[in-house]
């Protein structure tokens, strides 16, 4: 925001075992990468609920990212199978949101996977960036506020 | 029921001889010309013709026994039939040329029994020869056949069955004269392993040159070898017979295979016999031609299907024969003993022969003798009496020199022994054997080393090759033995002979090993002088040894009586006789290969050889 | 048991023995020549004759298959015995003048030539039918016999051509006391330095010295008794009985509260490395096939050989192969630079080589590992510092004739070398076992990046792994050597121990819960749980959630149509409060 | 062929028996010999042979030895026959027809009546060997 460019604000679900873990594992080893993505933890990539993701973009996120484990690394055998479902189920939908498919991003992160998740927000950051802010409801006004 | 039912009587029989012997002696072509003059002379319902087993006077065959009288006619020829059949058949009248003339009389002797040959033979195992036709299970019936079978099977008890067969004092008749009750005790006491089963077999193997008395019970007689294994099977509890004859016996094979149908369909035989519910069944095995399966575990392996060779015993085949199962194994020759035994009691036979050695023997005498043929002789009889009295003699005026009894596993009795009494015991302390009966005469012309050197090669051909001393040693003797012959014996060969023949014998694995060297042995006992003499003279006494021969021409008679007729000089094949016609030939020594075709053909007796 | 005299020794031995047994007993020498003791005795060669008396009657007979009986009197040396042993052996000798057992038997009786015609110098053959007993009792296949009779006698397959039934299996040249029968590896599978295995060996079989636990094991494809079923030769020999040809794999079912995982490693394959020609090059091994041949126990007895059988004069030892490679595996297998250490140690110790060593940084780290390396110093093995290009056996020059040339960029001298050495060891890197991946799947735990297993946390839990009760221990975590094993083995085993001595099981505080009223029945939740923790209860019409078995994962929160399931710890109101704290601004 | 008990066993011995006593020169209760030399046979002894052979065969008898001899010597009477019956001197019958000769075998052979019409002398003559 300071030097005027658009500075996309996303939220990403984590799951617990790998990709938080993983997260984690890219801050111990000092890695450098865009702070956009704002990490809530959950046990697992099957626990984020449609709900959250449209939540959160009704609250103002330019875009969402959920990341889970290698499909048949999940600690709880089949979450991210779970999650792979609803993504899919939930793109349709934005669509008649008017969202773009590209706010929306699914990405398997495993625990040693440090440079991956380095790699995926700083990509996701400027995907969003070329979008553009996502005025979507009333606190979108919040959001020219901000803008101005 | 035979033909014979129509109660077609005859008045006479002619019982012609069918067995091998005469039948390639053209016995069948006699038959066929008797039946074309009794049809000629219209006698067809008065003569019947009657083929039988082996007579015994094998020398005189084709043989003829006319019955009612036992004329005896020897030697007959196709073109005597007409003028026989006519002069005595028509008109009553023998003829007396074709009778038996003994060698040194005039006068021929017409009736059988009175023939030396026959007189003084006591017959037991040959008790139905030339007076039954095999092939008529009827007529061996009519000879008080399967009497004894039915007095074992309904009024005898198995166990009176042994006991009867062991007070009657009967040995085997294989050759190692075995006591034969209690041989059967043995294999009636055998535990039969799984299941009761048990088997009898009758050793037909006779591979013995120069025997052929089973050869000729088979043929002769051969439902009193089947009598007297059903009486054996009963006794001992088997249920399977299997006769073990030699391949080369096949009129033998074919006989005894009639007289196993007959007695089949007549119910002696297979199931149920005689309704007393035994059950025994005899298959006929043909041997493969080896001498070594006349040893009875070879035999076994043989009738198996496996290698013939023998295996060490025990155990012995009573307790673990055929296919494991406790086997009862007796010669031809015992087999057909049996049934006279049941039905005449043991007491009967056991005040024939000596003190050891019970009943007849059958033996086939043979070589330098004038009565070749088959004799049945009591136990005990002289050596002398059978080949004088019997046998009639040498031939030819020539001096007896020894017989040798046993056949190759046998040894040779010299003319001191010849009031031997013939026995088992006897005949094994004079270093010979009993053996299956083999006996062959040998005269002054015979070479003992020759002799020993014969039997060496067979056995040396026959030793079924499993045991070294036998494989080897025998060919080891027959090596030295040959050089002997040759001329190339030294002292060392004798010494070195007569080790080897000691340890064959102790270290073989079975008869044949152990008895091989018998022969060497004797001939070494007897007739020592003649091996000395050819390997310190370079001589064979007997001039068997061509190559110790020296052939040498007598000029004078060669010029004066042969007036040089130079045939042996163009029949010399080494071109070693110097001369021509009209002059006296000489032999050059070093190009004689001493094949004696001059001594041969000189008709002069010009060519003398020492 | 019977009593008999040999010799004039008594001797007491049960039924049915033979007297050959017997006299073994005593330790009275019968010679034998047909006899094997496994093989039925046939008592075809006689020389072991020996003399007999019993109740009177003396009498010469085979030892090998004569039953003992109650007062034998057995001599077996008397003149009569003796005499008949040497004629045979005599004749043997005529027979078979290239048999070795009766050239020793005949000078032991004393016998110098053979006074019989020898037919054929060069035969072997005493036709004692060893072989064919073997073939056909032992082996089953009955592939051989006697043919012909008397001397003629012969050994062969039927009709004389090689015959279907015969396995292959080389019995009747095992059992053949002269070496009449050889036999030859038509494809020439000698071998010598792949899998450990380093040559032929008999179908039961200790694999190695070192084996735990030192039992033999039975090669099935190998063993006859598996393709003729019959054999089992080994059973009569074992006095114990231990051997039963009828086991068969049995898996069990253990329940087991911890698991510790010691998959171990497997050597990094050197062929994936074809600059340095190993498998082209018989004399380029690896690090564990040295170990093999350096062992005291091994096919060479430690003697350390070429592969043609000479001694090495220059021995090269190759660090890091297939580690600290991007080509390969980055990561330094950590155990290589010690080995290889000690490798150069004992080559100098047990012959006279030159030992050239090529490292990139030498990792001396464990307690005195350093001062082993500054005695190997001492020793004079050529340390050069690069990274080896590869080997060939090209020679440029006359030193190099013959050899393997290694090339090397030596950094310290900053040149490029050629080394010619006569055998090359790889110090190949370690990797995970060969079925590892299978078992991550199996035990559920995942790999790090360097493809052993991931610990939980490398520093506060480098034993256990994220599945509860599952504990790592040894190289299948990362590569390591022993004493560093050991101690994670005993870590990974007091961890296991603590779990299971608590006796109680930690809950998941995290799980879910169905609120009654909301639950609709709907079953959706039963279905989607991968643990089954999620039970319909057909009174309430409800599904009710088992507390042992949920593990918490919140799947069937987020698909519950009617909200009635709740993850605590993780409620949706806690999560959509996060998600407005994001944009709190 | 049924299977034989021990009764037909003894049936079949004894039948067999009297067939084949012949040849073992069993006990016979007479012996009748036709002369049949050349001029015996041209003057008819072949019929009285067959008579007798049929007599034989009808009665079933067996134990009456039936032979014949060469020429008698006594041409003029021939055809003649002797009969002997066991333990009498032999009788001596000549010019035979058949109707003699069956009259003969019943009376004298069977029934051991010496014939007197028909005889020609009893005993028999004397021979060196």
């Amino acid at each position: 925001m300071s030097n005027g460019t658009f500075e996309p604000r996303l939220v990403g679900f984590l799951c617990n075992w790998c990709s938080y873990t993983g997260a984690d594992l890219a801050g111990t080893a000092r890695m450098i990468y865009a702070p956009n993505v704002r990490i809530i933890r959950v046990m697992c990539s099957g626990r984020v609920d449609p709900q959250f993701v449209l939540k959160a973009f009704k609250e103002g996120a330019d875009g969402v990212l959920i990341s889970g484990c290698h499909p048949g690394d999940c600690h709880y055998k089949e979450g991210n199978y779970k999650a792979l479902r609803r993504y899919k189920l939930l793109l349709k939908m934005l669509d008649q949101f008017g969202i773009e498919k590209e706010r929306f991003r699914l990405e398997w992160v495993s625990a040693a996977e440090g440079v991956k998740f380095q790699h995926v927000c700083n990509e996701f950051t400027e995907q969003v960036r070329k979008l553009g802010p996502l005025y979507l409801s009333k606190n979108g006004g919040k959001h020219e506020q901000r803008e101005a | 029921m035979a033909e014979m039912a129509k109660e077609k009587a005859y008045r006479i029989h002619l019982m012609v001889c069918a067995g091998t012997g005469c039948v390639s002696n053209n016995a069948f072509g006699i038959k066929a010309a008797l039946e074309r003059e009794v049809k000629k002379q219209g006698l067809e319902n008065e003569v019947l013709i009657v083929t039988t087993g082996c007579n015994g006077f094998c020398e005189r065959g084709p043989l003829l026994v006319v019955q009612p009288g036992s004329i005896f006619y020897q030697q007959l020829t196709e073109k005597d039939i007409p003028h026989l059949v006519e002069e005595h058949f028509l008109k009553g009248r023998p003829v007396k040329k074709l009778m038996y003339t003994p060698p040194k009389e005039k006068t021929p002797v017409p009736v059988l029994s009175d023939i030396d040959f026959f007189k003084k033979q006591v017959l037991i195992a040959l008790r139905n020869r030339g007076l039954i036709d095999p092939e008529k299970i009827d007529e061996y019936i009519a000879r008080d056949g399967y009497k004894a079978v039915a007095k074992a099977l309904t009024e005898m008890a198995p166990e009176q069955v042994i006991t009867e067969i062991a007070n009657s004092g009967l040995r085997g008749r294989g050759g190692a004269g075995f006591p034969t009750g209690l041989k059967w005790q043995m294999v009636r006491n055998a535990p039969a392993s799984n299941g009761s089963l048990k088997y009898l077999i009758c050793n037909g193997d006779e591979g013995d040159p120069g025997a052929f008395m089973d050869r000729s019970i088979l043929e002769a007689d051969p439902h009193s070898v089947i009598e007297g294994m059903v009486i054996g099977a009963r006794a001992v509890g088997a249920s399977e017979g299997f006769v073990y004859v030699r391949n080369e016996y096949p009129l033998a094979i074919k006989r005894m295979n009639i007289a196993i149908e007959q007695a089949r369909d007549y119910g002696l035989l297979g199931n149920n016999i005689l309704g007393t519910g035994f059950d025994f069944d005899i298959k006929i095995v043909r041997g493969a031609g080896a001498f070594v399966c006349g040893e009875e575990t070879a035999l076994i392996a043989s009738v198996e299907g496996r290698l013939g060779e023998p295996r060490t015993r025990p155990p012995y085949p009573a307790q673990s024969g055929l296919w494991e199962k406790p086997t009862l194994i007796n010669n031809v020759e015992t087999w057909a003993n049996v049934p006279i035994i049941i039905d005449r009691g043991a007491k009967w036979y056991a005040s024939i022969g000596t003190l050891t050695s019970k009943g007849t023997k059958v033996f086939s005498l043979v070589g330098k003798i004038n009565n070749t043929g088959l004799v049945e002789v009591p136990m005990g009889i002289a050596l002398r009496e059978i080949i004088y009295d019997i046998g009639g003699g040498i031939p030819g005026g020539k001096e007896f020199k020894a017989v040798q009894t046993g056949g190759p596993s046998g040894g040779c009795i010299p003319k001191e022994q010849l009031d031997l009494p013939i026995d088992y015991e006897s005949l094994t302390a004079a270093g010979s054997m009993m053996g299956s009966g083999g006996m062959v005469v040998m005269d002054e012309d015979t070479c003992m080393v020759d002799v020993a050197r014969y039997f060496l090669t067979f056995t040396k051909d026959e030793s079924c090759g499993k045991c070294t001393p036998c494989r080897e040693g025998t060919k080891a003797m027959l090596d030295i033995i040959t050089r002997i012959t040759e001329g190339k014996g030294t002292e060392e060969d004798l010494t070195l002979l007569e080790d080897m023949a000691h340890a064959v014998k102790d270290s073989s694995l079975c008869g044949l090993g152990k008895t091989a060297p018998n022969p060497v042995l004797t001939t070494l006992r007897y007739f020592r002088n003649e091996y000395e003499a050819h390997i310190r003279d370079r001589k064979c006494p007997a001039h068997v040894c061509r190559q110790l021969n020296v052939y040498t021409i007598d000029e004078n008679r060669c010029l004066t009586v042969g007036k040089g007729c130079d045939l042996c000089r163009r029949n010399c094949a080494s071109d070693a006789i110097r001369g021509a016609k009209n002059e006296a030939h000489r032999i050059v020594q070093e190009k004689c290969i001493k094949c004696g075709v001059c001594y041969d053909v000189c008709n002069f007796g010009a060519v003398k050889v020492d | 048991m019977v009593n008999l005299t040999i010799d004039g020794k008594k001797v007491q031995i049960e039924e049915g023995k033979t007297i050959l047994q017997a006299a073994a007993k005593c330790e009275i020498k019968i010679p034998t020549l047909c006899y094997h003791p496994v093989v039925e005795a046939y008592g075809a060669c006689r020389v072991c004759m020996v003399e007999v008396t019993v109740r009177g009657k003396t009498d010469l007979v085979t030892a090998c298959n004569t039953k003992v009986q109650e007062g034998l009197d057995v001599q077996t040396g008397s003149e009569r015995v003796l005499k008949a042993r040497r004629l045979n052996v005599e004749m043997l000798m005529a027979r078979a003048p290239a048999a070795e057992p009766v050239q020793e038997l005949a000078k032991a009786l004393g016998i110098e030539k053979t006074r019989f015609e020898i037919k054929d110098p060069q035969e072997k053959c005493i036709l004692c039918g060893l072989c064919v007993r073997a073939c056909e009792t032992i082996v089953g296949a009955s592939a051989i016999s006697f043919i012909e009779r008397g001397t003629e006698r012969k050994v062969m397959p039927p009709f004389g051509e090689p015959s279907e039934a015969c396995i292959g299996c080389t019995a009747c040249a095992y059992f053949c006391p002269t070496g009449a029968i050889t036999y030859e590896d038509k494809y020439g599978r000698k071998v010598i330095h792949t899998e450990l295995h380093l040559g032929p060996t008999t179908a039961i079989r200790v694999p190695i010295r070192q084996a735990v636990p030192m039992v033999p094991l039975i090669d099935t494809e190998a063993c006859i008794h598996f393709k003729t079923g019959e054999c089992k030769v080994c059973t009569k020999v074992c006095d114990r009985e231990a051997i039963n040809h009828d086991m068969q794999d049995e898996t069990l079912e253990v329940e087991v509260g911890t698991i510790i995982l010691a998959s171990g490693f497997k050597p990094f394959d050197a062929k994936r490395i074809p600059a340095y020609g190993y498998g082209h090059f018989p004399n380029v091994i690896t690090a564990l096939e040295f170990e093999r041949l350096v062992n005291a126990s091994g096919p060479t007895g430690g003697k350390i050989k070429l592969a043609d059988g000479t001694e090495p004069k220059a021995v090269g030892i190759i660090h890091c192969v297939g580690s600290r490679d991007e080509n390969y595996n980055e990561y330094c297998s950590r155990v290589c630079c010690m080995y290889s250490l000690k490798f150069a140690h004992l080559i100098k110790e047990k012959t006279s080589a030159d030992v050239y060593d090529f490292y990139i940084d030498m990792r001396c780290f464990g307690k005195g590992y350093e001062e082993f390396y500054h005695r190997l110093l001492h020793e004079g093995t050529k340390f050069i510092r690069g990274r080896v290009s590869d080997i060939t056996d090209m020679a440029m020059t006359q030193r190099e004739e013959g050899k393997l040339i290694i090339r090397v960029e030596d950094t310290l001298l900053g040149t490029v070398r050629r080394i010619p050495v006569d055998m090359v060891i790889l110090a190949t890197g370690l990797e995970p076992s060969i079925d590892h991946n299978q078992l991550a799947k199996i035990f559920n735990i995942s790999c790090s990046q360097d493809t052993f297993f991931l610990e939980r946390h490398p520093k506060l839990a480098p034993v256990s792994t994220f599945s509860d009760g599952i504990y790592l221990a040894g190289a299948c975590q990362a590569p390591r050597d022993i004493p560093d094993t050991v101690a994670q083995a005993g870590g990974a085993a007091a961890e296991a121990l603590a779990l299971a001595d608590k006796g109680t099981f930690a809950l998941e505080p995290v799980t879910a819960e169905i609120d009654e009223d909301l639950c609709a029945g709907c079953q959706l939740c039963v279905n989607l749980c991968p643990f089954t923790a999620i039970t319909y209860d057909k009174e309430k019409g409800i599904s009710v959630v088992n507390d042992a078995l949920c593990k918490g994962c919140g799947t069937c929160v987020a698909a519950c149509p009617s909200g009635a399931s709740h993850q605590k710890h993780f409620r949706d109101s806690q999560i959509f409060a996060e998600i407005e704290g994001i944009f709190v601004v | 062929m049924p299977k034989l008990t021990l009764d037909d066993l003894a049936k079949i011995r004894e039948k067999t028996k009297r067939l084949t006593t012949i040849r073992v020169g069993g006990e016979y209760r007479a012996k009748v010999c036709v002369h049949m030399g050349t001029c015996g046979i041209a003057a008819g002894a072949r019929t009285i042979m067959n008579a007798l052979m049929k007599e034989l065969e009808e009665r079933e008898i067996h134990d009456v030895l039936l032979t014949n001899s060469g020429c008698a010597g006594l041409c003029s009477r021939e055809p003649m026959a002797t009969v002997e019956v066991a333990g009498q001197a032999p009788v001596k019958y000549v010019d035979l027809t058949e109707k003699k000769i069956k009259e003969i075998f019943e009376k004298h052979v069977l029934g051991g009546k010496i014939v007197q019409e028909y005889a020609l002398g009893i005993g028999s003559e004397k021979t060196d060997y």
